[in-house]
């Protein structure tokens, strides 16, 4: 066991004395432990999807919980740029509409079909990610806003001026994945229940790769590469004094986020079958952004609450036509008022874990209380801590 | 005389309770120290008068008007000057603008411009560098613009929070010396410092806190002597 | 014993400022150096270059035989190319690339992971020797499990070892001062390093805590760990250090074992002070040069009527 | 299909997406609001197949994603009919749904080419691109132009148009000039304004909407252009003249299917469209309120609401009475003739008036 | 060529403006505040609903303007302190990217705000600036453009001069690296915060009725590509800093004006865009921008 441990370590000339002693193994149970409970209630969300075409399998319905999925697939991407490395990306729909595009032209003007549009979307935006990381390593904070608010729009100007995109229309009549002869556009029925194609489409693709999406951003976080991206966020100079490459740190977020941004791309080119550079505009790299701020960035089930509020706030307030996005407006500022870390914090400890688990820290970086006294929060139903110091792209740092 | 008066006061951050009513007195004209362990609440003390952060109980009043709830800027236009714990220089901005903004409550131009003379006679090294930005002086010469623009706001209560962290011992025997030639002068000074040999030296009264409440208190020379405090703060 | 730091002839140029002027001296295996000096004298930025975070002017620095940074030719110094270059890592090893060959270093003004908890911090410094790769951490092979536990474990080793005895989720924030200036060294020991620069670990401890920092130190330096050490503590710095290199305005002023360093009269003109510890300081009785009491009673002339006469009610309003 | 989930008996569903946020929403409540009225009058003479008719109103936003939820919507709301869509780009992904759903589209205004693609219950009300760049041709050689410039707003309708008349213009044997681009909402266009100044076309197409337009016909002219100034549907508003200013206006004439100020009777109606929304018409209000009449005419005629009945309908009318003239699709579903005039504005009211009917 | 440069300061001066009062807003509390293009299109439509509240409409009367003018710098800048009260002040405490969400939100707010009152429509506005101009140097100039030229160089230094000299510009940038740190220089930190907020939306007020004249049309969006482009232009010149935010405006108007001339209209933001890049990767922070030096 402990030579097997050993061999995880490479090469590390010193080790640590053994541990003097032995703690305690952390709870596991739903109830007794952080880890447990979310773990439940992702199988809860997951059962919960699932079951969702009994319930309602109306277009409609369909229609938008495949968007909202494929919302939160986006929004967990941008959360490794924001939220874990600390990037803020003002342009991360660029990445988007590379897929879309990419899987676009494969699937109609290539004739491939969508499921082998696959690698090529995942090898461009590698590429991407790389070209956009690049010059944007050595910047900080808004200097890399504008860099990346720049990408976007470069990507979607040349997508409005080509040929090849199908200029300002865009390219429609994207095919749904199919395989052989059959297409989930068919749609099929089993036992007298009828799955049409957008049924079928939701369940077996949009759901799929985008619990796998969720499960994998949330793993990476955790591991190595994970521990790196909130180093090189809280501070880049003791990164590199830990052995953390920053600029390798750095540009492994852009390609992942580039990645999980451009599966999402390519779910979308699928489920609304036509795409054009309107949906790529700036405001939705800032509603995504927004999302995932809003939701609590770094955190899964946070970023994934705002990714349903984003997507799903327009529609839900579709009733009050000419004035939702007024609606829509206030109710964001309100939101940010009353929980500034966003719905559900990275920091956020179940409230009947509070007793047992440590809380974090109040907010006492340089940008700092100004006249606020002593901050006396009283905990909603999360506890949440007002404001680490900026879990942004920021410096937040003083010299 | 009593200037500065702390009665029973409680100061939480979030729910960490950093002062359990917590009482000390500064008379006018004393050098008064203040001697603890790390995370004790001195920091915490020294925000308290500045009106950074608010009490939730007890009462702080200075000659008379009430810091609990006075804002931070009318209190340091009343001459109580607070030479916070990090030295928080303005980073970007040179030694000279930083001076500068250490006069900024002093309506007097030329008055400023005089005192900024004197403490550059005080500490050549910041001549030197008035140009320099404030963020990539070295930590000491940080420490200095810190000191050096308390001076300059004309202080009648001057706060000094680890005045001597970081710095090489001739100069934490000039600022010591500072600090007493300050007083002499009549500006009435709290001190709190890690290096308690030197402070108690210089002060004329201590008090030692423990999280968050006062242990101990007495003349400096007592304290000095008290084997409780030569264990802890003084060594052998 | 050999030498596991060479340093030659470092220089540092900030404009007209100089910080580091001609530096050179060896770091030998398993031995406790320090390096004191005034303010300002050149000390952080010493460390700054032979750590790789900034390029010097010229000097060489080898770490372990290995060459930490090479001559930049010096008229290329003003070009934005050669800056761009050397921020990507030519002319010298990133700090990353130096923490991996075995240098470790602990920051002036601590610089821990604010966001994350205690362990976080320490298994973060895992990182260049950690086997996790991409696939492994997303499938969560055996592999990954394996190492994530080597990481914990080692990491909590760590923690031990430098008698941190609090609770390890705590976020960093939340822990006194004395107890960050502990995780900050046992982060930096999880990077397995054969050498350990320190940058006044002992600024705002007292007494208590310098001595269980001081016992660090030595045990550090028993598991065969070169350390480097810049202090302001005399007491500290004359019972730790083996050998001890003075600096002033950047030049090396002396270098030797602490009963010569204390000896040297340039070093006491420069730095020391002469030892009044015995006497208390009177304010009337000013006279150490530097400053003069009519300096003093200049500055505050307008004070002891001070507020009055500027223009304030005295009161707060 | 899914047209007649709604039933037999209760009211007869239309579904309109329309843009009613982001740049475009203007547009949303002028068709809105005449395709109310035509339902009102409708309604009012007892309905179709003794039915009432029944408007329901999604935004579109202008955008793909908000177009395709809305359609969605409506699908599933079961309306029998669509009888919205302004921008093409937000229209085209809303194609394939509504096909599916067996829902009718009588597009009232979108008209980029690519929305021909011959799906089965598509109808384009709003002559096409290429109809439109013909009028425009035509109307270049009437005048004796021999240069041409086109510029547009790089949004999918107007670079359409642009080209097209780019092309014919080519083929007619014009002079193209140059053919430029502006970013629309944006108030500065001195560069292609200078750039008309120095080359100097006879005639230039400006294919995008009105707020740019005046801009463009302001800034042009201080600049010293003093060609003809030809702009497309889109620009069709009495808000042109406003923004131009006054005396900026005498060159300006438009390709427009024609407006209810042309047509006798008109009064009449401008006067119940203004007592219902509160305020003129504006563009595409007539276009709307035509296609619920096609739609109500079309299943009055199948006496159903049954798909396919009412797509034969459709096909079938001939001459159907609308404010563009007789209606009668092609075999692509568009219409025969576009049925473009040409329109100038007067310079009292700013309002758009026939200048050539473009028959000599 | 020459008329190329001379359009391009046109265009410059509109984005000058605005990024300046971008810039100081974002010098002093490091906010990108996306709803500043918005004050631009308030002060507009506030300078609309004054004139129309008057009847008032093609009018070309200068002194008019100015009235108009001062009146949208007034009311815009008391909006602008009156949001940063209500909306970012109980944020500063925050993660920053919390305020810029609000600042978001407060942009959705006031745009379809206005769009609720005033209606999608674009709308003429009743002044309209004497567009007749003469040729000189091979630029056609009108008086109108010297006018707006003029009076934002006069602005703009004077902003400057502020800012870089003064006690009260001073305390603007203590705030900026360190609010608390200020607070025990006795700044009062509210103040010179909401002093900030008023003179930058003031100016974008300003930079609203004066395009609304210039132009003629406003609408309810207009404020949306102007934001993003100060936002460029005050990061291009280096941000938080005004002599940046200056230079940067016009030199984006300047690459505006030459991409659009070389490589076609549909191709100028990517231009300016590929330019900006290839700029800050040579030069991180900007024109004019501080580097901040990191201490270890
Ligand atoms: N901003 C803050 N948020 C939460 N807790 C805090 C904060 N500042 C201080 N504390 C806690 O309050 C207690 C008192 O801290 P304080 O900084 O006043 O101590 P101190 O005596 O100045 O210590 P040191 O010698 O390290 O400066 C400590 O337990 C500390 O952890
Ligand atoms: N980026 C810079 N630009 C200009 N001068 C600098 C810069 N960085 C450091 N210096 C100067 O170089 C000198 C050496 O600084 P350094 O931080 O190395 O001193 P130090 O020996 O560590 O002092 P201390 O004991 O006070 O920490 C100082 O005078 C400092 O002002
Ligand atoms: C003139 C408009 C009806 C054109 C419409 N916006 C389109 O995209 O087709
Ligand atoms: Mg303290
Ligand atoms: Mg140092």
């Amino acid at each position: 066991m402990a030579r097997d441990l050993d061999l995880a370590l490479k090469n590390a000339p010193l080790r640590a004395p053994a541990p003097l002693f032995d703690r305690p193994r952390p709870a596991r149970g739903v109830f007794t432990s952080q880890s447990g409970f979310l773990r439940a209630l992702g199988v809860l969300a997951v059962l919960l999807l699932a079951v969702l075409p009994f319930l309602d399998a109306s277009r409609y319905t369909m229609s938008i919980a495949t968007s909202a999925l494929i919302y939160v697939m986006l929004c967990m991407g941008l959360n490794v740029v924001v939220g874990y490395a600390g990037l803020l990306d003002l342009g991360y729909i660029a990445f988007f509409a590379v897929g879309a595009y990419v899987s676009g032209i494969f699937t109609t003007v290539l004739g491939f079909p969508m499921w082998l549009a696959l690698p090529a979307t995942i090898v461009a935006c590698i590429v991407a990610g790389v070209i956009i990381g690049g010059p944007t390593l050595r910047l900080r904070s808004d200097y890399l806003a504008i860099v990346t608010l720049g990408f976007g729009e470069i990507i979607r100007i040349t997508a409005n001026n080509l040929e090849i995109t199908g200029g300002p229309s865009g390219i429609h009549g994207i095919p749904s994945w199919d395989f052989g002869g059959w297409s989930f556009d068919d749609g099929f029925a089993i036992g007298g229940l009828e799955f049409p194609g957008y049924v079928v489409f939701y369940y077996f693709v949009a759901t799929v790769v985008v619990v796998v999406g969720v499960i994998g951003a949330g793993r990476l976080a955790k591991g190595k590469l994970g521990r790196a991206w909130k180093a090189v966020r809280d501070d880049e100079d003791a990164a590199e004094a830990m052995g953390i490459n920053t600029y390798v740190a750095k540009i492994s977020a852009y390609i992942i986020g580039a990645v999980w941004a451009g599966m999402a791309g390519q779910l979308m080119s699928t489920h609304l079958s036509a795409i054009s550079p309107n949906s790529f505009q700036f405001l939705y790299s800032a509603l995504i952004l927004m999302a995932v701020v809003l939701g609590g960035m770094g955190s899964t089930p946070g970023v994934i609450i705002g990714a349903l509020f984003v997507s799903l706030a327009p529609e839900l307030l579709r009733d009050f036509a000419e004035w939702r996005y007024l609606i829509f407006g206030i109710l964001l500022v309100v939101v940010m008022l009353f929980r500034p870390a966003g719905l559900w914090p990275a920091t956020a400890v179940l409230p009947w874990l509070k007793r047992t688990r440590p809380q974090p820290p109040p907010f006492t970086s340089a940008v700092g209380a100004i006249d606020q006294g002593v901050p006396d929060v009283e905990p909603s139903v999360m506890e949440s801590v007002d404001g680490l110091p900026a879990t942004d792209a920021e410096e937040g740092r003083q010299a | 005389m009593t200037a500065l008066e702390v009665q029973d006061v409680d100061v939480y951050y979030g729910r960490v309770h950093a002062l359990r009513r917590l009482s000390f007195t500064v008379g006018e004209g004393e050098i008064v120290c203040l001697l603890g362990n790390n995370g004790a609440g001195k920091s915490t003390t020294m925000n308290l008068l500045s009106g950074l952060v608010r009490p939730k109980a007890g009462s702080v009043r200075w000659n008379g008007t009430d810091l609990a709830t006075a804002k931070p800027w009318n209190i340091v236009s009343s001459g109580l000057i607070h030479v916070p714990e990090g030295r928080r220089i303005f980073s970007t901005m040179t030694v000279h603008e930083n001076l500068l903004l250490g006069g900024y409550s002093v309506r007097d131009k030329r008055r400023i411009d005089e005192r900024i003379a004197h403490v550059y006679e005080l500490m050549p090294r910041l001549a030197e560098r008035r140009r320099q930005q404030g963020g990539t002086l070295s930590g000491g010469e940080q420490q200095m613009v810190a000191i050096g623009r308390a001076l300059i706001g004309g202080p009648r209560l001057l706060l000094l929070d680890e005045p001597s962290m970081g710095l090489a011992p001739l100069v934490v025997k000039q600022v010591m010396e500072v600090v007493s030639a300050v007083n002499a002068q009549g500006t009435t000074v709290l001190l709190v410092e890690q290096n308690a040999r030197a402070a108690l030296k210089i002060a004329h009264r201590a008090y030692v806190i423990e999280t968050g409440a006062v242990t101990l208190s007495g003349s400096a020379n007592e304290l000095a002597r008290d084997p409780r405090v030569v264990e802890a703060y003084l060594g052998a | 014993m050999s030498a596991v730091l060479e340093v030659r002839d470092l220089r540092l140029q900030f404009g007209g400022v100089k910080a580091v002027d001609g530096l050179s001296f060896d770091v030998r295996e398993g031995e406790i150096l320090a390096v004191i000096g005034p303010n300002g004298a050149g000390k952080t930025s010493a460390f700054n270059c032979i750590s790789g975070f900034y390029l010097p002017t010229s000097g060489s620095v080898v770490f372990d035989g290995k060459r930490i940074v090479r001559e930049v030719p010096k008229p290329w110094h003003a070009l934005r190319l050669v800056h761009l270059l050397q921020s990507f890592g030519f002319y010298r090893v990133l700090p990353s690339r130096v923490t991996k060959w075995g240098m470790a270093r602990t920051f002036q003004n601590l610089r821990l992971f604010r966001e994350l908890s205690v362990l976080e911090n320490v298994k973060t410094a895992m990182h260049a020797n950690l086997r996790e790769g991409f696939w492994s951490t997303l499938v969560h092979t055996p592999g990954y499990r394996r190492a994530e536990e080597a990481c914990v474990r080692e990491a909590r080793g760590w923690l031990d070892f430098v008698g941190f005895q609090d609770d390890e989720d705590l976020y960093v924030g939340q822990l006194p001062y004395g107890e960050q200036r502990r995780v900050e060294i046992a982060r930096a020991l999880a990077t397995s390093p054969k050498l350990l620069l320190l940058d006044e670990p002992a600024a705002g401890l007292n007494h208590n805590e310098k001595q269980s920092l001081m016992a660090l130190i030595r045990r550090i330096r028993d598991l065969g760990v070169a350390v480097v050490l810049i202090e302001h503590d005399m007491g500290m710095v004359m019972e730790l250090a083996e050998r001890i290199v003075v600096l002033n305005y950047g030049k090396e002023i002396a270098d030797g074992t602490p009963a010569e360093i204390k000896a040297d009269p340039l070093v006491i003109e420069a730095y020391l002070g002469v030892d009044d510890d015995a006497e208390p300081i009177d304010a009337t009785r000013l006279r150490t040069g530097t400053v003069s009491a009519e300096a003093i009673a200049d500055v505050l002339g307008a004070t002891a009527g001070a507020a009055a006469s500027d223009g304030k009610d005295g009161g707060v309003r | 299909g899914g047209g007649d989930e709604g039933g037999e008996d209760g009211p007869i569903t239309l579904g309109m997406l329309a843009p009613f946020s982001g740049s475009e929403s203007a547009f949303g409540a002028y068709m809105q609001n005449g395709a109310q009225l035509a339902i009102d009058e409708l309604n009012a003479d007892g309905g179709v197949l003794g039915r009432d008719l029944e408007l329901v109103v999604e935004d579109d936003a202008c955008d793909a994603t908000t177009a395709v939820a809305g359609a969605n919507k409506l699908v599933t709301d079961g309306v029998h009919a669509s009888v919205g869509g302004y921008c093409s780009g937000a229209t085209l992904p809303t194609l394939p749904i509504f096909d599916e759903a067996g829902i009718p589209m009588i597009i009232p205004a979108a008209n980029s080419n690519e929305l021909v693609q011959g799906l089965p219950g598509v109808f384009l009300i709003n002559g096409t691109g290429t109809q439109q760049a013909a009028a425009a041709v035509q109307y270049a050689e009437k005048i004796g132009a021999t240069t041409v410039a086109a510029i547009d707003d790089a949004t999918s309708y107007s670079a359409d148009l642009a080209a097209s008349f780019v092309e014919q213009a080519g083929e007619a044997g014009l002079d193209v000039a140059f053919e430029a681009t502006v970013t629309p909402g944006e108030n500065d266009y001195s560069a292609v304004a200078t750039q008309l100044a120095s080359e100097q076309p006879d005639l230039v197409y400006w294919t995008g909407y009105y707020q740019e337009g005046g801009l463009i016909v302001r800034q042009a002219t201080d600049a010293g252009y003093d060609g003809t100034f030809l702009v497309g549907d889109g620009s069709v508003d009495a808000k042109f003249a406003e923004i131009a200013g006054p005396g900026y206006t005498d060159n300006v004439v438009a390709t427009f299917t024609q407006t209810p100020d042309m047509i006798e009777g008109a009064d009449d109606w401008i006067a119940s469209y203004t007592e219902l929304a509160g305020e003129a018409p504006g563009p595409y209000s007539t276009q709307s309120y035509d296609a619920v009449r096609v739609v109500a005419q079309a299943i009055e005629d199948a006496g159903s609401t049954e798909t396919d009945d009412v797509i034969a309908a459709i096909e079938a009318l001939d001459g159907f009475d609308t404010f563009a003239g007789p209606l009668t699709f092609t075999d692509d579903h568009t219409l025969s003739g576009g049925g473009f005039v040409i329109v100038g504005i007067d310079p009292e009211s700013g309002a758009f008036v026939l200048e050539d009917d473009l028959q000599g | 060529m020459m008329q190329l440069i001379w359009n391009g300061l046109i265009v410059g001066s509109f984005y000058a403006l605005v990024a300046l009062g971008y810039s100081m807003v974002y010098g002093i509390i490091k906010l990108l505040n996306f709803a500043h293009g918005d004050l631009y299109m308030l002060g507009a439509f506030v300078g609309f609903f004054t004139l129309n509240a008057f009847g008032i409409s093609n009018e070309t009367s200068i002194p008019l303007l100015v009235v108009i003018l001062l009146l949208s710098m007034v009311t815009t800048g008391l909006i602008g302190v009156g949001i940063e009260r209500i909306a970012y002040r109980p944020l500063r405490k925050s993660p920053r990217l919390a305020v810029l969400i609000t600042a978001i939100g407060v942009s959705f707010t006031l745009e379809y705000g206005v769009r609720q009152i005033f209606g999608p429509n674009p709308e003429a506005f009743p002044i309209r600036l004497e567009s007749t101009g003469f040729d000189f140097a091979g630029m056609r100039i009108t008086a109108s453009q010297l006018v707006l030229v003029v009076i934002a160089a006069a602005l703009m230094l004077v902003l400057a001069h502020i800012v870089e000299r003064t006690r009260e510009g001073r305390a603007m940038r203590a705030i900026a690296l360190d609010p608390q740190g200020a607070q025990l220089m006795g700044v009062n930190v509210n103040r010179v915060i909401a002093t900030v907020f008023f003179i930058g939306s003031a100016l974008a007020g300003a930079a609203g009725v004066m395009a609304g004249a210039y132009y003629g049309s406003i609408d309810f969006l207009m404020g949306f590509i102007i934001g993003l482009k100060a936002f460029t232009a005050a990061v291009i010149g280096g941000i938080g800093n005004l002599y940046g935010a200056m230079l940067g405006g016009l030199l984006l108007g300047l690459l505006e004006s030459f991409g659009a001339a070389w490589f076609g209209g549909e191709w100028r933001d990517v231009f300016s865009f590929a330019f900006l890049i290839l700029f800050l990767t040579f030069k991180p922070t900007g024109l004019l921008g501080a580097r901040v030096v990191e201490r270890m």
